[in-house]
């Protein structure tokens, strides 16, 4: 069997990985925060964009920046209401209260979306390329292009600009930000609703590839865990070696091992290095 | 009437524990007033109190004043657009960023009332750290460190700079050297608040010691006053006929 | 409910029942337990005859033990120990496989199945719990919640359970009785194994509040640095507590697989682990029939009040949200508030007058600065430190998240009586 | 890597056989920090031992690592048994326990119930057994809960905060609490940490009067402690760390008149 042509689906399936992951990565380590209703951002992002396709007309392009700025319109909501837990660092209630509204959010969507699948028309899932042996289309490369973009832009914005460096005080030590005169509760703010406005963004650009249905999420969650915890919490560039690698682990293990188990076959590996080397997951 | 700070009456609590207990305190304009006190005394807790931060969860009432404005309930963050700057015990830089983007993430309020230090005047004003401008403060020796942290606090342009034990972990011979730094600082017309352990440093620099025993006032009075009173052994070592 | 309230609303944690008005006023009360307890046996048994009998009246309740029976393997975990589990539909599913499994391709009986079963996710949860026995909090979270999705993900593709099809043809249930067989055809008929399950399990969780692991697991929960001070083997502890909840789930999945007579793979579907979530921590933590109470609320909307599919869920996920921003400590919690206000307006008159002068410090809030209500965030937070004690615990930060219930009951001022 | 032992001006404690706890050569590093560096002393059954020493000398550190919850070099007797690769609570479970700086009790349990809790990791029944012989659980937890509210009246908690939680109570009498749990499941050698911690007048007082109770029961102790009008009135001997290092060891009166010990806490005159 040819192995470049997986590399190739690895690589674009890895770079949505990667996209899914970038907010949540900087939601960990700037504010010590996880959501559990990322998958289900992700699902929105997908839906509201594929509502202003077929809806509202939009054309695609113009559609992605309409689902960012719904989803991040609700993770500002979402952390306002949590506001309190926030403050309060109470991260087992923050967990249940994210998890909750995920399922929320995803009864509300199959009410107003519908329960069936739906395909996003974008214009770049039609056009094949090939590469030598092997295909793809212009949806995965835009997938790539994104990725590498969001990677490229919030790693520059984090160790380049006074925002970020504002976001890696506060992700060091909260309480002496205060003394530099930053207020750390806006920064939580600010990072919950990009990682918010991150995940749609990825369902807006990845979920062309496949029909999409309410019930997703659960399944991105996981994924997006994955390659946060494997790329050393935290770690922006850890984070996009990982989502490219479990990329193309999972677009091998599916084409010569079985397609089914690719996902659980990259957990059971972290569910390995969990036992193996447990510091590894210490979170600060 | 004149004092730039005034702090009375000044009560914190951590939950049942009661750290200070009515504590009445001024620092003039151009003041170099220290607190001494033995460990657990209240010190960090009062100079953290008038900025208004805790790394803990202290519940404070009573009045602080900057300039004749009560800055009670006030968040840290806003008391130091008002001119109070902490460099706070131990860990007052950020670790995982260079020596520049410390300095950086403070910028000087545009109406300061207090002298404005551009990142060049800070390294004026600490020459050791221009070469290490790009270095993680994490890779930093402890002096370094300190240097950066009050670097941080001048650019802020403070009125009243907050010192919490600035020596700790210097060696010996460094901390008198600290202290005249700090001497120097007031001489330019800078207000200090300045908690040290070593008194007797301490007392060679300070205008006024405040000495705090058990969240109280125990004594206070000009350097030279304090320099020879016995209750400040006492209150670091027990009463020695005890 | 009142009688439920009277016993577990004055005993929020275990060990010991509090020595609280009702038994130290009188032991008569004291003897007046067990008769209540009788009663409540009695009338629970009777209580779906008593509203008509109908099959749907049957079902609902069939259906609320063993959702509470589910439900309470995952209070084990979230209540004692503190951690959230995200991974008990993987044990309640794995009972319902095994039982199918074993019944269907094997044809073993249901006494067999059921120790099957049992055997099998209590294995299941000690693998888990060794491997995770490092992770704490969200890590823990999340490996469990992968550890349910590899479950689906096997049960959905092999051949052997059934593909998305899941296995069908299971059995009615058949155990043997006095005078030749029961068996259990109709919800009716097997709400007295229902009963009878729920009723064994409830016992178990009320020793376990009586036994050391379930002492030695709060003072996990509570305090683990003092907890290992004192001897206790906090590690030990949370595999065994955990590989304990594993099998209770389990017991739900085995009735379930012959009340439903087929099993698929929509057992892992988030709806049972939001369901156990919310049972849990609707009534209020760490009480004895809280997840009992849950269970037949919930049960109750879905099966009799239901708003549709989507409806049920933004129900289930908006009620879970709303207990957990408005009162973390369930229903408890706000009867807890509203006792507490009213006496407070009583008692404010004489002691602790207003604070002179304002508050100068702001609280300080895990580490955010803005303004934060003091009095209740910080009296909220006073066991938050427990964890961070001394230079100790590997050169880490201090812990930051406090456990689950750590100050559930521990910061409320004046309390009951 | 260890300097010599710094300032060794007053005598050493000989180290008897049926010495409590007994440290030697104790170094703590943490990554390129040496936080406790070549630190020996010991302590006998009733006798109390102080350990002072400026804000970060490595006080904590050094209870940390007699408790094995930190990484140490050097070696630690209990009784004379080395206590090397034994975990802290099985250390616990042979007596050796530590009180932390605050916040040493269960809040979600009442004060009776935290109480019962440090003898219900031996006593309690096991699981089993509760589910088995639910009356000999009974039984026992009647005994335990007789015993603590005893063990609690000994020390001063009077029957009315029994059923309190602890953080409703008078601070003293959660810093007393911290030490009876300590205490009470069958300690033999107890580590102290800063009991007095914004604790004033008459509690002060108690405090003092329970460290001398259980001294008076044959305890070994080991207090760490800043109110020094409370260490000198009651330590039988004191060790001074400054930076890591142990700078005297004595008697109270010896420690005061240290030249070593006025600069640690006084500074050096410029």
């Amino acid at each position: 069997m040819n192995v470049v042509p997986q590399l190739v689906n690895g690589v674009a399936l890895g770079a949505g990985y990667a996209l899914l992951a970038v907010g949540w990565t900087v939601l960990l380590s700037a504010a010590r925060l996880v959501n559990f209703a990322h998958g289900q951002l992700y699902m929105l992002g997908a839906f509201v964009t594929w509502f202003a396709i077929s809806s509202l007309g939009v054309p695609y392009l113009a559609a992605i920046p309409i689902a960012v700025v719904v989803v991040a319109v609700i993770g500002l909501v979402m952390q306002l209401l949590m506001t309190r837990l926030v403050l309060q660092q109470n991260i087992v209630s923050l967990m249940l209260v994210t998890l909750a509204f995920g399922y929320l959010i995803e009864g509300g969507a199959a009410s107003i979306f519908g329960g069936n699948p739906e395909i996003i028309d974008s214009p770049f899932r039609g056009h094949n390329l090939t590469l030598g042996s092997a295909r793809f289309t212009e949806q995965d490369v835009l997938i790539l292009v994104a990725a590498l973009v969001m990677y490229a832009g919030t790693f520059l914005v984090l160790t380049r600009t006074k925002v970020g460096r504002v976001v890696r005080g506060v992700a060091e030590d909260p309480k002496l930000a205060q003394l530099y005169g930053i207020n750390a509760a806006k920064v939580y703010v600010g990072v919950f609703v990009f990682a918010a406005a991150s995940a749609a963004l990825a369902g807006a650009v990845i979920a062309p590839r496949s029909p999409i249905l309410t019930s997703i999420g659960f399944q991105e969650v996981i994924i997006t865990f994955l390659v946060v915890v494997l790329g050393g919490i935290g770690s922006i560039i850890g984070s996009l070696v990982v989502g490219l690698g479990l990329g193309i682990f999972v677009a091998l293990f599916g084409a010569f091992a079985s397609p089914a188990y690719s996902t659980a076959a990259a957990f059971a590996v972290l569910l390995v290095v969990l036992v193996l080397r447990p510091e590894g997951f210490k979170t600060r | 009437m004149s004092a730039l700070l005034e702090v009375s009456d000044l009560r914190v609590r951590y939950g049942h524990s009661t750290a200070l207990d009515g504590v009445d305190l001024t620092v003039g304009e151009g003041e170099l007033v220290a607190v001494a006190g033995a460990n657990g005394a209240g010190k960090s807790t009062l100079v953290n109190a008038v900025a208004g931060w805790s790394r803990g969860r202290a519940t404070a009432t009573g009045a602080v004043r900057l300039d004749g404005r009560e800055l009670a309930g006030m968040a840290p963050h806003r008391r130091t657009k008002h001119g109070i700057v902490l460099v706070p015990e131990g860990k007052g830089v950020f670790e995982q960023l260079t020596v520049e983007d410390n300095l950086r993430l403070v910028q000087p309020p545009k109406n300061a009332v207090g002298k404005r230090y551009e990142i060049e005047d800070i390294y004026e004003v600490f020459p050791q750290l221009p070469d290490r401008s790009s270095a993680r403060c994490s890779t930093l020796s402890g002096g370094e460190r300190q240097m950066v942290a009050v670097g941080r606090a001048l650019r802020a342009a403070p009125r009243l700079l907050i010192l919490d034990e600035p020596s700790v972990g210097l060696a010996p011979r460094l901390v008198l050297t600290v202290l005249r730094h700090v001497r120097d600082l007031v001489r330019g017309g800078l207000s200090v608040l300045l908690v040290e352990q070593n008194v007797k440093a301490t007392l060679e620099v300070a205008d006024r010691l405040y000495l705090l025993e058990r969240g109280r006032v125990a004594g206070s009075g000009t350097a030279s006053e304090m320099r020879g009173d016995e209750r400040i052994a006492a209150a670091y070592l027990g009463g020695l006929t005890g | 409910m009142t009688v439920i309230d009277a016993d577990t609303r004055d005993q929020p944690m275990p060990p010991g029942r509090r020595p609280g008005a009702l038994s130290r006023s009188s032991a008569a009360m004291r003897w007046l337990r067990a008769p209540l307890w009788l009663v409540l046996l009695v009338v629970g048994y009777l209580l779906p005859t008593l509203l008509g009998g109908s099959n749907r009246i049957f079902s609902t309740f069939v259906l609320i033990a063993i959702y509470a029976v589910m439900t309470y393997g995952l209070d084990l975990v979230l209540s004692y120990l503190g951690e959230v589990s995200l991974g008990h539909t993987l044990f309640w599913a794995a009972g319902g496989y095994v039982t199918a499994l074993v019944a269907v391709k094997l044809g073993w009986g249901p006494g067999l199945a059921l120790v099957a079963s049992l055997v099998v996710t209590t294995a299941l949860a000690f693998v888990l719990g060794v491997a995770t026995i490092r992770t704490r909090e969200f890590v823990f979270s999340l490996v469990t919640y992968g550890a349910a999705f590899i479950g689906l993900t096997i049960a959905a593709n092999s051949a052997l359970l059934g593909g998305s099809d899941g296995l069908v043809g299971i059995p009615v249930l058949t155990l043997p009785a006095l005078g030749g067989e029961y068996a259990a055809r109709t919800n009716a008929d097997l709400w007295p194994v229902a009963f009878a399950l729920l009723v064994l399990v409830i016992i178990l969780i009320g020793r376990f509040r009586r036994s050391r692991l379930g002492a030695t697991a709060l003072m996990t929960q509570m305090n683990p640095d003092l907890a290992i001070t004192l001897g206790v083997d906090i590690r030990r502890v949370r595999v065994l507590v955990f590989a304990l909840s594993a099998p209770v789930t389990a017991l739900a999945g085995w009735l379930y697989a012959y009340q439903r007579s087929y099993i698929s793979p929509d057992l892992f579907s988030p709806f049972f682990l939001l369901f156990m979530l919310t049972a849990v921590i609707l009534p209020g933590r760490r009480l004895l029939l809280g997840p009992l109470v849950g269970s037949a609320i919930l049960t109750t909307q879905s099966e009799l009040f239901s708003f549709g599919g989507n409806g049920d869920k933004m129900f289930l996920g908006g009620l879970l949200a709303v207990v957990l921003l408005l009162s973390p400590d369930g229903l408890v919690g706000v009867w807890r508030w509203i006792v507490r206000a009213i006496r407070g307006r009583r008692a404010r008159g004489t002691g602790l007058g207003g604070r002179a002068g304002g508050a100068t410090t702001s609280g300080a809030d895990g580490g955010t600065g803005s303004s934060v209500p003091q009095g209740a965030t910080a009296s909220r937070q006073a066991g938050a430190g427990s964890g961070s004690t001394g230079a100790a615990a590997g050169g880490g930060k201090p812990r930051r998240g406090p456990g689950v219930g750590e100050r559930v009951a521990g910061s409320m001022g004046v309390r009951r009586r | 890597m260890s300097a010599a032992p710094a300032g060794s001006e007053t005598k050493g404690h000989a180290a008897g056989a049926d010495t409590a706890l007994r440290v030697e050569g104790l170094t703590v590093r943490y990554g390129s920090l040496v936080a406790l560096s070549d630190v020996s002393w010991s302590v006998d059954d009733g006798e109390l031992l102080g350990v002072i020493g400026p804000n970060g000398a490595g006080k904590s550190s050094s209870f940390a690592a007699v408790t094995n919850t930190v990484r140490s070099e050097g070696s630690v007797y209990l009784h004379g048994h080395s206590t090397t690769g034994l975990s802290t609570e099985r250390l616990a479970r042979q007596g050796l326990r530590r009180t932390f700086q605050q916040n040493s009790f269960f809040s979600g349990l009442t004060v009776l119930e935290n109480a019962m809790a440090t003898s219900q990791v031996e006593e309690c029944t096991t699981l089993l057994g509760s589910i088995l012989t639910p009356w000999r659980e009974a039984r026992q937890r009647s005994a335990t809960r007789k015993r603590a509210g005893e063990l609690l009246i000994e020390f001063g908690i009077d029957r009315r905060y029994h059923d309190l939680f602890p953080d409703d109570v008078p601070y003293g009498l959660q810093r007393i609490l911290s030490i009876v749990l300590a205490y009470g499941g069958g300690t033999r050698v107890l580590l102290v940490d800063e009991p007095a911690a914004g604790v004033g007048g008459a509690d002060m007082q108690s405090l003092a009067d329970l460290l001398r109770e259980l001294r008076v029961r044959g305890l070994a102790m080991v207090l760490i402690e800043h109110h020094m009008d409370l260490v000198m009135e009651i330590v039988d001997q004191l060790v001074v760390i400054d930076r890591g290092r142990r700078i005297a060891y004595g008697s109270p009166a010896d420690v005061q008149r240290s030249p070593a010990v006025l600069e640690a806490y006084l500074g050096e005159a410029a």
